[in-house]
Parts: C-alpha cells; structure tokens; sequence
C-alpha cells in the first residue's frame, strides 16, 4: 500500500509536468497544440547532445534544452498559429503535420534508435520493496515546484494577469490594451519551455525515440480533458488521479491493460461529462 | 379564434439567476404580439424556451392545444413554430437559394435524397421577402444586413411556420431597411401569419402587432392593446428605471 | 449534371486506359492511391461535411480490415461474405463513434476519436491475439485477385463507385444538409430538420466507405499489423489527403490521396533514406498552411484566372 | 480545371514512363538484387552494408552468372510495415530485381510476405526470427519456397535458454525461482510459453509469477516491486521493444534482483553507448555472431573491412544481421551459379544445399546452412524448413548454437558467457545485488 502511495506519487508528479504546458496554450490560446509532444523531444534530444556527445556539463545542458523548447514554441506560434488565425482544426492539423515532420528530423540527425539519458541526480534508496531513484524524486519535487511558480508567476506578475485576460476573454482583453499577440508568443515559449523540462525528465524516467512523441502527448490530453481546460490545480489533480490509476492497474490488476483504462476514462468523461471533471475554467 | 401559442406559468433559471419567473400569456391564430421590455427581462430566454433550445424548469408551453414542451427542437419546427435571431446566422458558405432550401427540407432522409429540390418553391419565397432574382445565387457574405434579415425570415418562413418568433428584427438596419423590413411584415401579416415579435423599436413595432405584453424580471406586468401596454405605470416605471 | 457525368465518364475511361500504358510498377502506386482515396473520402464524409473531425477514422478502417482478415484466415468465411459482414461491424462501430458526437465536438470530438483509435491498437493486442494476431498481426490473408493490373481495375472500381455515389449523394438535398450542419448545427435543427438523424446518416455513410475500403485493402495486402493500422501517421496521411485535395467534395481527396501517394513514391529514387519522410512532411505542412482549402482551390483560383474572372462552380464537384 | 487534372495526368504518366526506361538500359549485363530494410536502424545498416560488401567482392571478383555486375536497388520501409509493402512491390515491379535480402522486424517481413508470394522472388530474411515464418513453409511449402531466414527462429533460442537454465543458473548458482517479465508482444508470448513449458522440467526452475506488461510502460517501478515481492531468485525478462526502459531503469533503479533473459537492445555494440553506461549487468540471449563473440578468421575479415569502411558512422560495428547478409548474399549467388540464375526450380534446391562451414582453432566454429523441407531437428521432433541449420544439442559440433549468452559488464565490455564452447567470459550479477 505504501509502495503504490510513494510510485503514484512520483508518476503522477512526472505526469502533472508534462501536462502543464499542454495546458496552458490550451487555456490561452484555446488551441490544441498537438506538435506539444514534439516539444519534449526537441528538449530530451538537446540535453542529450549537450551533456552525452558533447560532455557538457549538466546544467548548461539543462538550459540549452529549455532555450531549444522555447525556441520551438515561439518558432511554432509564429510560422504556423498566428498565421492560422485562431481557426483551431487548422492549427491543430499543421500541428499534427508538424510533429510528424520533427519527427522524421529527428530521425535524419539523431538516427532511430533509443537512447538513454543518465539520471540527472544519482542515487536510489529503498523503502521495502519500493526502490526511489533520487532521479524521480527530483522530478517530482521539480514538477510541484514548476506548478507552483507558474502559479504564482500567473497570478502574480503582469504577464501572469496578461495571460490570465487572454485565456478569459481574448477579444475584451485585446480592448483594454493588452497586446495579446506578445501574451500569445510569450505562453507559446513558456508552453515550449516546460514542455522541453519536462522531456528531459521524461526521457530520464523512459528513453529518447524518435516516435516519443506520441506517449506524453496523449497524457497531456487524457489530463486536460479529464480535468478541464484550464486550471492549473485541476491538471495537479488529474495527472494524480491518471497516476494513480497507472499505479493500481499494473500492481493489482495487469500490468498490460495500463494504457486501456486511461483510454476509457477519456471517453468515458468526454460523453459523461464533457467539460471534464472540474468545468471549463480560466487559467 | 383558439390560442395558437399558449405558455403557463413559465419559470427557468439559469444557475442562481431566475430568467422567467412564473411567465404566462398567449397568442392567437393570426394574432400578432409584441414582446416588450427592458434588456435582460427574459425575452430572448422565452424564445429559446418555446423553440426547446433551453428547458423550462416548469409550467407548460402548448401549441394547438398540444404540450410542446418536451419535443426536440426541430420537432417543435414541425409542429408550427419558427425564431429568427438578433443576429442573423446564415448557412455562410451557400447562397440564398441553398439557406431557403434547408428551410424547405422535409425531414425524412429518404425524401431528402430522391426528390430533388424545389428552385420554384426556393424563389417564390425568395420574392415573397423582396429578393430580386438574381440574389439567388449571392452569398451571405455579400449581403448587406437588411438583405440578411431578409434570408432569416425566408429560411424561416421556409419551413412554413404557423407562428413566427422575430428577436430584433430591426436591429443594426438603415431607416431605408427597417421601412421595407415592415412593410414586409405587414404584408404578412395581413396574409394571416402569427407572430410574436420582440423589437427595441418601439415606434416601428407598433403598426405592426394586435396586441403587446410587457415584461421585466421573468414576468409580464401589463398586457393589452399596444398603447394601453405603453401607458401602463408600470412599464414606464420599468423603462425609465432602466 | 449531363456535362459533369460525361466528365466523370472520361475520367473513368481515361483511367481505364491506364493499364495499357503504365508500368506495373505505377499501377502499384496507383492502387494505394485509390485506397488512400477512400479512405479519405469517408473521412470527409464525416469531417469535412458535417464538421466533426475525426482524428481517429483507422479506427474504422481497422474494424473492417480486422474483421474481414479474421474471418476469412481464421474460420474461412468466403470474401464474398466477410467483406459485407466487416462492413456491417464497422457500421456498429460508427455508431459508437457517433455516442460522443452527441455531446461534443470540435477539439473533444476530434480527441476522442483519437482515444478510439489508441484503444483499439492496445486492445488488438491484448484481446484474443489468437485472433487478431496480437502485435505481428495476420499475414497471409486470402486476396482477391493477383497481380497489378486486376488489381488497380478492382482498387479503381470500387474507388470509383464510391467517389460517384458520393457525389450523387452530395447534390440531392441530404448533401445540402449535411454541409449546412457543418456551417450553423443549430440552424439546421432550426429548420426543422431532425440533426441527430442526420449527422448518424453521415457517420453511417462514412462507416460503410471506410468498413468497404478497409475490407478490400486487408484482402489486397495480404496481411495486416496494428502498427500499421491504428496509427497516428496513417491518421496524419489520411486526413492530409483529404485536404491538402480540398475538403467537402468529393474529387479533392481523391486528387489529395493520389498527390500524396505519388509524392512519397516519386521522392524514393531521388531521397532512398529517412530524409524522405521529412521532405514529404513539409511540402505537406506548407501547402496546408499556404493553401488550407486545398489543391481544389488552388485549381478553381487558377481556372478563375484564366477563364477572366468568370466564378467557377468546381467547389461543387 | 478539368483540363489542368488532364494535363497533371500526363505529366505523371510521362513521368513513370521516362521512369521505366532508365530501368531497361542497364538490363544485359547487370544483375539487379534489392534490399529492404529500414535504412534509420542500426540492425537495418548492418544488413544493407553487409550486402553491400558482399557485392563488392563478388563483382571485384570478376562478377556473377558469366561476368555480370551486381546492381543494388535499396528500398527504405521506416520500420513501417504498409511502406514495407509498397517498397517490396517497388522493387518487384518498378525495378524487376531478381533477389531480395531483408533486414526489418517481425511485422514487416509478414507484412510484404504475400507479395513475395505473388512475385515468386528469392528472398533472404537477415533479422525476422519470427517461428510463423517458418511454420508457413511447413504447411505450404511450394508457395512459400523462395524464402529463406538465416537467423534462427525464435522458438530454437528458447531452447538454450533453458540450457542456460540447467547449467547455469541453476546449477551454479543455485537458483530455484524466477519471476517472468515479458512484454505484451507476439514475440514475448512465444518466448514466454516455451520457456516456462520447458524451464520446470528441463531445467528445475520453478516459475512462481509472470507479469505481462505494456512494452509503452513509462514507469517500470511497480512492476519491479512485484517482481521483487515475489520471492523469486532471479528475474526472466523477456523484450524486444523499447528494450533499453528496462534495463536502464532496472540499472537506475538498482533493483535488488538480478535479471537475465531476452533484451533485445543489448544486442548491438552501440547499447553502451545510447544507454549512457547504464546497462552494465544486463545478460541477455543473442543470435550468433554477436556483441562479444569471437570470430572465425573469415568473419573477422569481414568485420575489418566493415570497421574500415563504416566505422566512422553508426553501428560502427556489424550487427549480427550484417554477417548475415554479408553470408547470405554470397551464398545466394553461390546457388544463382549453380542453378543459372535466380529461377525458383533451380535456385531453390541450390539454396537449400549451401553449407558454408567457418572454422575457428580447427573446430566447426559458424554454419550458414539451411534445414531442408522434411528434415526433422531431433531436439524438438519438427522440421523448420529453410530456417538458418542451427544446432540446440551441445557440444554443438553440428554447427553453431541457435544463440548465445551475452554478458555487459558495469564497465561496458561484453563477452558470451554461455554455451562453454564459446563462452569467453563469466556470468555475472550486477555488484548490487545482494547474493
């Protein structure tokens, strides 16, 4: 019991890291940024060729990953969102054509098969049979600390509040003088930076593959659509509840039937409950 | 002359706000009915309620004696009644022939894919609302506001409704408009169509209709002929309040 | 109408035609092209007609595919009856497609559908692999003819019949309707017209396209593998075809699926390597982003030009 | 626009036609092959370049079949198995080669298998190891005649491993319980029901708990719990996709319980480093040649010229499916001699009598020869039709072992540990697990 406590904790932190980002350029941009995957790719490979091929330090690696997932988000608003203009099934398409496209790059520079990041932090202990690499526990501790500032940074700063306008109302916010395409570009950067943050923790956890892509992003979709869009605690929550879920389907039930029962709780709310468990907030 | 429309003491709300509040009133076949009140009385929200967009939270809405209130909205259409909207929302990429001919769809699939569509049927009510021939192939976009309110009440009238609900039909149209938008309805009206009709407007409405009922909160608070309705205290106090 | 059949009569002829002049090789081509066609046909049935996209329509296809493959490799049901059983099963899964379409759309739509496709893939696995085959899934299934050129006759036929059905079915009146769903959903509810009844008709429509293409492409192949069904590159090659051709006629996705079939096979001799894939990818990413409504439009603006201004009509095709 | 769809037709069919003439021009006095592969995977590499150096001595040697020089046609599959499809009809029928050697996972090759059928062309599979393959030769081998696997088949390799079992571990060191970790794969199903049949009987090892799991696991943590509470000596693990999660987080996660079996990503040179370092003592099952095997001189010259050529890109170093190809595509121009040509009533049974012996010390060290229809492996009581002669009785003098063990050790070398015959290093537990 306390095994499970202690793993869906530390999956469903991993979880909620990966699905924050997704969110936001949900809630604000109120578009499905279906290349988001791609984000955390472009941010695992970067790390990996700074601090694997080239030796680099850890932390200067770390940083030219967010940079590159930053990069791509500002990249991505700019050449294909903004000329789009807000018309979702257009966005979401070239952001699927786009990510299909990262992908086959991915494959040119870094070849197809998988690598496997070192721990960003070594070290295990041991709790009965529970193993906890410190490396997921520093993921864990990095998520809830990413969620909380983002917080914060949303309901403290300006650009925060600037943000929060844009997700409630883009047109009024637009009248009262906010410059909602410089909200848009600067979430889009965030969204890649943290989408970057978390593929190098993911790819620790896992491994980088050129089709990596695909699995995060459906868990950022299965939390955003079971919480709501929006809030940033209801995504907290979720990723918890989808965590947790994982956890308890592989000790207790079958390991194999992990991916069924995400699947059928995303259908299962859609047609239940179509605002997702915690309405269709702002940010 | 039977009730056409009749509701009974209507109540909806939405969340903790009461939109209707115990509303009742009626109109009569080849009546017309003006539906007057301050903005946010609950106007549009009887609209909604009467074509089955919303459900009330109780009373009763019947046409022709029958109880309406549980038929899907285009079953409603069926049974005889039909809205335009404060802002017109065309099919935006047919032209007007393709919005009249939706509105003249029989439902049944089957119909719909053996029998052909009528373009006689589609420019007879095209000219009934003052279309020139040629607007049969223009598109919404290409359409000034007057001439969009023109294709509401044909796509409307399509469906051959028995009682008409027009919200604002007035609204966002050059004196030029509104004249031939009237003139239209009287047309209308004196060929026997029911209607209720709910216009800030208040000078050009009043040729227009039998009969008026006042309304603010959710609830009609003076009912009769249309200046007797605008000499009523309390709809003054009602409009000047505002 | 006379002038459009004749020209879809030439096209047919034209096409008939083909095998006496091509290479085997091409018809190879040609017949995925056809396959793809349908498939994104029946995907504009649904998605580019009423509007509700689906970003899961292998899920369909794969009901039609599977259940004719396991039908005819494991209990020898003749094709001539598994293919219409796989179609009927692929139209009892339209119907669980079309549950959420009740409630949702847009962007929730479109996720659940992908949910439907992830679900199948993991299922496919893990229900019955001595069905379905698990992860290797079936290779030797009974095909229907051999060699290229029966082949294309049949992929071309069956593409054929169903691009004119569709579009003789998207000029009657229930055409109209269903475009009009995906203009103003409550309008049409508005004008009497029962949308739920309608907006089922559509997914049944599409059902059956993609239950018939998935059958017949199971049974050309030979063999059939999740991965390569439930897939969301398929879904990307699917959907793309359909626009980048130009969505809600019926010609667009045949000319999209046979422009992406052909710009993939004609890039390998030059590009033999993975840079193939990202080549293809971008010149399909920049002409939807350049061009959302498709080659259609690109052809209706160059005809506009060229006739002087006169408006076509092939937006109706 | 009717016109300009017209117009873009007959550009197209120009196109094709331009197309299939420059095919005909090389036609007298080349011999045309194709390779079908994925060109991004190192296993895909290996086959490609092991062919490629294989034409390029055969065509250095004065060519084949009465002075012709081999051309090779490549056609990229992705790993994906619908583009499998169209690129073994590319080579079939745009490019009309005479022979295919193949080097791509279990789903593609039975993806194009019934084009192979139709086409009637000779076909060599390098790295599909799938027993469905052969079983399809078994019950109908004249549609199936032209193809043929020099890897050998999944089903042999269980076989060793529970020879493994017996000698090693259990009878050294002594364990009695294993846990099996198989992911949810045709693959890992196969392996799984042959192993835990045989294990008990064959080899006194009881298995007390088999956890099936999603090869797209993200966290493998409970999964490791359960294995661990299980009360087993040891871990079986059984992977072939996404291999790496699990040793690396079993190295991560430094799981006190050590872990043998089938991991696929180990098989290759380039595993130390795509994992980091992180994949020190992992052993795992591996077709022969392979990470740390010694070879015979024949293959060690091959594997120079390889290293000289390639070594500067990935796989620096050949995978076993390289020495394939490398063997295979002689041996099939060896047959195309004798037979005159690629034609199926000739080639096949000149194929099928290839037997390439490669000596190391004086003794039988590699075979690349084929079991002929009807011929029954004793071990197993079945026939494998056209699979690689691999031999599961030791001492293995009847050619070489179905598989190999293959130990990485925490400091990145790797050795074979098992069968005794080739073994050239230790098995070994990784130092955190408590003995």
């Amino acid at each position: 019991m306390l095994q499970v406590l202690i793993q869906g904790f530390l999956l469903s932190g991993l979880y909620a890291l990966i699905a924050v980002g997704f969110t936001l350029i949900f809630s604000v941009g109120r578009v499905l940024n279906l290349a988001y995957g791609a984000y955390l790719m472009i941010g695992g490979y970067a790390y990996f060729y700074m601090v694997q091929t080239l030796g680099m330090p850890k932390l200067p690696g770390f940083l030219f990953a967010i940079g590159m997932g930053a990069l791509a988000g500002v990249l991505m608003y700019r050449i294909l969102v903004k000329r789009l203009k807000g018309d979702q099934v257009a966005v979401e398409i070239s952001t699927l054509i786009l990510a299909v496209v990262i992908q086959a790059g991915i494959v040119l520079v870094f070849n197809d098969s998988s690598k496997i990041l070192h721990p960003i932090v070594d070290g295990v202990w041991r709790i009965g049979s529970t193993t906890i690499t410190n490396n997921i526990l520093v993921a864990m501790v990095a998520s809830w600390f990413i969620l909380g500032g983002l917080l914060l940074f949303v309901k403290k700063t300006h650009v925060g509040r600037a943000m929060q306008a844009v997700s409630m109302d883009a047109k009024g916010a637009r009248i009262s003088g906010i410059n909602t395409d410089r909200v848009n570009m600067m979430t889009w950067a965030i969204s890649g930076a943290l989408g970057a943050v978390a593929g190098v923790f993911f790819a620790s956890y896992t491994q980088l593959n050129p089709s990596m892509w695909v699995a995060p992003l459906i868990i950022a979709v299965a939390v955003v659509i079971v919480g709501g869009i929006g809030s940033i605690v209801g995504t907290l929550i979720v990723a918890h509840i989808i965590g947790f879920m994982e956890i308890i389907t592989t000790t207790f039930i079958a390991a194999e039937l992990r991916g069924v029962f995400t699947m059928l709780l995303i259908i299962g709310v859609l047609v239940i409950r179509p605002q997702g468990l915690f309405g269709r907030g702002d940010l | 002359m039977s009730s056409l429309l009749v509701l009974d003491n209507v109540v909806k709300r939405f969340g903790g706000i009461v939109a209707t509040n115990g509303l009742s009133f009626h109109v009569d076949r080849g009546e017309s009915l003006a539906l007057i009140g301050p903005n946010g009385a609950g106007k549009t929200t009887i609209f909604s309620l009467i074509m089955g967009e919303h459900r009330q939270n109780s009373g009763t809405i019947k046409l022709n004696g029958e109880e309406i209130s549980n038929l899907p909205t285009h079953k409603r259409i069926q049974k005889g009644v039909a809205r335009t909207y404060q802002v017109p929302r065309p099919f935006s990429e047919m032209d007007v022939a393709g919005n009249i001919r939706v509105g003249m769809m029989p439902d049944n699939l089957w119909q719909m894919i053996t029998r052909g569509a009528d373009p006689d049927g589609e420019l007879a009510i095209a000219r009934s609302v003052g279309f020139r021939d040629a607007d049969l192939s223009r598109k919404p976009s290409e359409l000034s506001m007057g001439d969009l309110r023109k294709l509401e009440l044909a796509r409307t009238l399509a469906t051959r409704p028995e009682v008409m609900l027009l919200d604002e039909v007035f609204a966002g149209l050059t004196v030029g408009e509104i004249e031939q938008i009237s003139h239209l309805l009287a047309e209308k009206r004196k060929q026997g169509l029911t209607y209720i009709i709910v216009s800030h407007d208040l000078r050009a409405l009043e040729p227009l209709v039998d009969r008026a009922v006042a309304m603010t909160f959710g609830k009609a608070i003076a009912e009769g002929s249309f200046s007797d309705v605008m000499d009523d205290e309390a709809v003054r106090s009602a409009y000047l309040g505002q | 109408m006379p002038r459009l059949l004749l020209a879809w009569a030439a096209f047919a002829v034209i096409m008939l035609l083909l095998p006496q002049v091509v290479s085997p090789g091409t018809l190879r081509i040609i017949i995925f092209a056809n396959f793809l066609a349908i498939f994104a046909m029946s995907w504009d049935f649904i998605s580019g007609k009423t509007g509700y996209i689906s970003f899961g329509h292998p899920f369909l296809i794969g009901i039609g595919a599977y259940t004719s493959a396991i039908l005819s490799y494991r209990f020898g049901v003749p094709v001539s009856l598994s293919i219409p059983l796989a179609v009927l099963a692929t139209m009892i899964g339209g119907t669980l497609f079309f549950l959420p379409a009740l409630r949702i759309k847009g962007t929730y739509f479109a996720l659940v559908t992908l949910a439907f496709m992830e679900l199948m893939y993991q299922l496919v696995q893990v229900i019955r692999p001595d069905l379905t085959g698990g992860t290797r899934g079936i290779s030797g299934i009974k095909t229907i003819l051999s060699g290229a050129v029966p082949n294309f006759y049949l992929s071309f036929g069956l593409m054929f019949a169903i691009a004119l059905a569709l579009w003789l079915l998207s000029r009657t009146r229930i055409g109209t309707a269903l475009d009009a769903i995906s203009m103003n959903e409550e309008a049409v509810s508005g004008s009497g017209l029962n949308t739920t009844r309608l907006k089922l008709f559509a997914f049944m429509v599409s059902a059956l396209v993609a239950g018939l293409g998935g059958a017949f492409y199971a049974h050309y192949l030979g063999s059939i593998a999740p991965r390569a069904l439930f897939d969301i590159n398929f879904v990307f090659t699917i959907i793309v075809s359909a626009l980048i051709g130009g969505s809600s006629t019926v010609i667009g996705p045949i000319i999209g699926a046979y422009f992406m079939t052909f710009l993939l096979e004609y890039l390998r001799p030059v590009l033999p390597g993975s840079e193939r894939y990202l080549v293809y990818g971008l010149i399909a990413l920049v002409l939807y982003v350049y061009q959302p409504k498709g080659i259609m439009e690109l052809l209706r603006k160059l005809g506009v030009r060229a006739g002087g201004g006169r408006t076509g009509r092939a937006g109706n095709v | 626009m009717r016109k300009s769809a017209a117009r873009t037709g007959l550009a197209a069919l120009t196109l094709s036609l331009s197309m299939s003439m420059s095919t005909l021009a090389f036609a007298a006095d080349t011999v045309k092959i194709g390779f079908i592969g994925s060109f991004a995977s190192d296993a895909g590499r290996s086959t490609l370049r092991g062919a490629e150096i294989a034409i390029e001595e055969l065509n250095a040697a004065g060519g084949v079949l009465g002075g012709k020089t081999i051309q090779l046609v490549k056609a990229d599959t992705g790993e994906d198995v619908t583009e499998g499809i169209k690129a073994y009809e590319y080579l079939a029928e745009t490019e009309k080669v005479e022979f295919i050697v193949s080097g791509d996972v279990d789903d593609v090759s039975l993806g194009w298998l019934p084009r192979m059928v139709e086409y009637k062309i000779p076909t060599l599979d390098t790295w599909t190891s799938s027993i469905t393959i052969i079983d399809k030769l078994v019950e109908d081998y004249d549609s199936y005649r032209m193809y043929f696997m020099n890897v050998a088949s999944d089903e042999a390799l269980a076989t060793l491993y529970v020879d493994f079992g017996k000698d090693v571990l259990a009878g050294k060191m002594g364990w009695k319980k294993t846990v099996i970790l198989q992911e949810d794969t045709a693959f890992g199903g196969a392996i799984n029901g042959l192993v835990t049949g045989l294990l008990a009987p064959e080899a006194g090892i009881e298995v007390i708990d088999t956890i099936v799991y999603d090869p797209s696991t993200v966290d493998f943590s409970p999964i490791f719990s359960r294995a661990v509470d299980s009360g087993a000596d040891f871990i079986y693990i059984i992977s072939s996709v996404n291999s790496q999660v699990v040793s690396s987080q079993y190295v991560k996660q430094q799981v006190p319980l050590a872990m043998t079996g089938v991991n696929v990503a180990a098989l290759g040179q380039e595993y130390w480093e795509d994992t980091g370092g992180s994949g020190g003592g992992i052993s795992t099952l591996s077709p022969v040649p392979s990470v740390g095997f010694s070879l015979d001189p024949v293959s060690q010259a091959f594997a120079d010229k390889y290293v000289a050529k390639y070594g500067s890109e990935r796989p620096k170093y050949p995978h076993f499916n390289g020495f394939n190809a490398y063997f295979g595509v002689k041996q099939a121009f060896a047959a195309a001699e004798e037979a005159g040509g690629f034609g199926l009533d000739a080639w096949v049974p000149a194929m099928e009598n290839q037997d390439l012996i490669l000596e190391k010390d004086g003794q039988m060290w590699m075979r690349y020869g084929f079991w002929k229809p009807g011929e029954v492996e004793e071990r197993t009581g079945r026939t494998y039709p056209h699979n690689l002669r691999f031999d599961i009785t030791p001492p293995y003098d009847d050619g070489a072992p179905s598989m190999v063990v293959v130990q990485w050790y925490e400091d990145g070398s790797s050795k074979v540990v098992y069968p005794p015959k080739y073994a050239n290093g230790e098995f070994q537990v990784p130092s955190w697990v408590k003995q």
